[in-house]
């Protein structure tokens, strides 16, 4: 059964310094709220691994978090670039970021790997691709009955997984409904989880196309409102992309980010 | 319905040109941005039984308006199946069950290769970081045909790519059956100025089919390598008012840039 | 768009002597009607795969439709044999059967990999046992990231697969809810496909738990409601569990299975 | 609620054994019969919170009833989850989430390996041809732990079994190991004379609790190999009157016997 904590304490027991860490949420539910957590405590040289590191990780990466990432497309989308992740690649500020780069097909069966228990996984993928030349982590590997040769990529296992939902119960039962990416994958693949809900219910109402996450395989459970904001959280909120506009401006200067940082996330506070 | 000419900018000829290459009852993958503005064109014209498939999941989108994002929530609430991100490219995209691949392009060079990762100096010092792979190496490999939407220009159409993101024809006529990509590559290159399609026999990118207005001079003159040009070249026809309509309501509905420099604090 | 037929038309189109076979339902959802349609075709020399040959493999396998088997498990759930699979394999009555035989694990892998385009699977699996034995379609692969073995199995592509489920709309969308098995999986796993299902409706309304399989990647789509029985329909019918423990009595010789078929599937008529 | 022991059957007092090994909140793989019934047992007496996985792919189920087959609608209407088929395999069985997994035997060995596929003569030509696998061999592998319920006798409990569907230790020490199984392997063998548990060092099934009136001899003379037997030999508690009370009330949840020959023609 998941433990019932609040945010800083779950992060606080949950993210180490140097951990893999992955937030996942794809464009819906993202675990914003967390991740600002994570900068308040000031958490180092981390290893970030998303699918698509997009504002949530410019943040981390911006407030010098990450010495890693892991991921398959890097921007903001609809917008454009993600200037404090292409500050850390191309000038090093605040700290080199080393990549280690995928497609998403890729990074989507390494957690299918991870969440299966298995050392890999296998796709038709990268063939002819320039990525295969960047990581040992992409390899061939051959059909043992048609002599065919496909493509490995190595399971994930972060250290710990932090997702958003839109409700869970006193259990620690997880619900999740819309869009609901690569996050169930990513949860099981992990040591630990942290799964932050817009609400904690006595009863989990069953909603079509929901994905529930059992409280037994998940490690602790926070009520967190409005903590995928400026993502969504199907039913509760609605995507704010005048955020995700105006973050273009404010995340392409350094001085503009820092203070944005200090006011938005170091002054704020936990909401949790 | 009116089908007269009308004035329209050269992103709309592009995105009309698109839309209509597009036939019902197809399954397109469908990224943000042009790729799906001119399949959500096509569905509101020529196309109504179009199948949109979102890497987000979403299996027959049916928006009523532009989405802003890939996972927007009015692409789940209209869909026939939400499935999981593994899914969609597992069973979905990998065994060849969609017919047309859209993908943009930062470098396409003249074998259709398309980079969208880096620009200038080294992979690890980059000139320009750009965001990457996503979906596209395995679209570009597993789709039966892939469309590529790009605005024309030297520095974009160059001779060779300073990294292969997504693979076209490789370096040329069998490299995509010895890398063992099941699907067709790129059919087309929808461009602000014309459409290129590959060489039979070369796979070399060849100019078809010009836009209105434009002149095979342009086209050569916004291409980074010695363009091939089809004989006879043929000049499309001009957007319709009535694709122009439809494709101008669906802009509106996207939202408009924001007024204020501020950003929103946390809910 | 799914073509919507008749059952006897959906069997005859898609249905073919020596065809690779998959009915599947997993308990649930059991295509028995279809199952008796193909009876009542009289195909032949067919191979029939399925994770849990249960009785209406018992009834195909009887009435001599089967020249061999693709399974994990064998036997009427909760009651104990099949007694026309066990006169089949001892006695080759009414023909020989040819046996290749799985765990549940491989089979479910065996049809994702299927529907996956992939040629294999990859699994922790049949180590130490003594199927490895009895059929080459069981091999080791190694990791090629740790060096660890574990086990392949090549993937399922049937030629059809018949489900059955409870909705569609006039589009052959299908939509199925409860236990929804491995029914996905087969049917992308396979070059063609048949649903029957309880109804076809305007629209689909959302249902919790529902599986939706779009009818662009469905071949035919026949109503036939109760085509499951003995099986269920969750929301429709419940098992019936009186036939399954009758059956272990008709089945056991083979002049009251000739009887029970003559007089329950080839004088019945398809249903639709 | 009354503790006195009562009259009781063997197979209620295999029952009982197993479900008493159950802690609570543990997470249990189940098949049907025996171990359903014990794991919902269980679960109604004091093990409120036991987490019982079915491989039909209901996890959390909690069922009012007894389920009469594994794909049985109860499970899925009470379930925290109906997952498909291979997730249940793949994310939850594999990974080793799962603490303790039940399984029978048609044949069992000296070293817990397990046989439900052929009896008898030949693979291909056997005497008698059982279900097969079905999700054991994986279930065996892969669990913490795993709990075997059988009735001991001769037929059964053999020196070699013909056929090994599941392993249990192999020949021996270490062989779990070499063959790379994750899991445990058989903690516990539950028979209706008596409980056995491998030996720390060799791994032999050793015969190490009676049930209440049983004797060493008659589990010796129903084992086909010379039964290894722990000192002290202990024998374990009869049902309790509301052991044996609630697991009747759960059996009269099952449905009964048709009285019926004919079978119900199609709906």
């Amino acid at each position: 059964m998941a433990k019932l904590v609040s945010l800083a304490d779950g992060v606080a027991d949950l993210v180490r310094d140097g951990d893999v860490v992955a937030l996942e949420g794809f464009t819906h539910l993202i675990p914003f709220a967390a991740g600002h957590e994570i900068i308040r405590q000031g958490r180092q040289d981390l290893t970030l691994v998303r699918m698509t590191p997009d504002v949530i990780y410019d943040q981390l990466i911006g407030a010098g978090c990450a010495s890693r990432l892991v991921f398959s497309w890097g921007g903001n989308p609809g917008v454009g670039s993600l200037h404090r992740f292409r500050d850390a690649v191309q000038h090093g500020w605040p700290r080199p970021l080393e990549l280690e780069e995928h497609s998403h097909a890729g990074m989507a069966n390494r957690y299918v790997a991870g969440a299966s228990g298995l050392p890999f996984a296998v796709l038709r993928g990268y063939s002819g691709t320039d990525l295969l030349r960047h990581t040992s982590n992409i390899r061939p590997i051959t059909c043992p009955f048609t002599g065919e040769t496909l493509t490995a990529v190595p399971a994930l296992r972060p250290d710990v997984t932090v997702v958003h939902a839109q409700r869970a119960d006193r259990a620690g039962n997880v619900q999740m409904w819309g869009i609901t990416g690569v996050q169930k994958e990513a949860v099981l693949a992990a040591h630990r989880s942290l799964v932050t809900v817009e609400e904690i219910v006595d009863e989990l109402q069953p909603v079509p196309g929901q994905v529930v996450l059992p409280g037994w395989a998940v490690t602790a459970v926070a009520e967190v409102p409005g903590g995928a904001h400026p993502s969504y959280a199907h039913g509760y909120s609605v995507r704010d992309n005048d955020f995700y506009r105006a973050w273009d401006a404010v995340s392409r200067h350094r001085d503009t980010f820092r203070d944005w940082l200090d006011q938005h996330v170091h002054r704020a506070g936990a909401t949790a | 319905m009116s089908d007269g000419p009308a004035a329209w900018t050269a992103d709309e000829m592009m995105t009309v040109a698109a839309a209509r290459q597009l036939r019902d009852g197809a399954a397109c993958f469908v990224g943000i941005g042009l790729p799906s503005t001119a399949a959500n064109l096509a569905r509101a014209t020529h196309a109504p039984n179009l199948v949109l498939v979102y890497e987000s999941g979403c299996l027959g989108a049916k928006p009523d308006r532009l989405p802003l994002s890939i996972g927007d929530g009015v692409l789940a609430d209209t869909a026939d199946a939400v499935v999981s991100v593994p899914e969609v490219f597992n069973y979905w995209l990998q065994p060849g069950r969609i017919d047309v691949g859209f993908l943009g392009a930062a470098q396409l060079d003249r074998y259709g290769n398309i980079n969208t990762t880096v620009v200038g100096g080294d992979y690890d010092a980059p000139d320009v970081r750009l965001p990457g792979a996503g979906g596209a190496p395995e679209i570009a490999a597993s789709c039966r045909e892939v469309v590529v939407i790009v605005r024309q220009n030297r520095r974009t159409f160059t001779e060779r790519v300073d990294f292969v993101t997504s693979v076209g024809y490789g370096s040329g006529p069998g490299d995509r059956e010895r890398l063992g990509l099941r699907g067709g590559g790129p059919r087309l290159v929808i461009t602000d100025l014309g459409v290129l399609e590959p060489d039979p026999v070369t796979c070399e990118l060849t100019l078809t089919h010009l836009h209105p207005g434009v002149t095979r001079e342009q086209a050569r003159a916004a291409t980074g390598w010695d363009l091939a040009v089809a004989e006879p070249l043929s000049t499309g026809e001009p957007p319709t008012a009535h694709e122009l309509a439809v494709l101008r309501a669906l802009e509106a509905t996207k939202q408009p840039l924001p007024q204020r420099q501020a950003v929103a604090p946390e809910a």
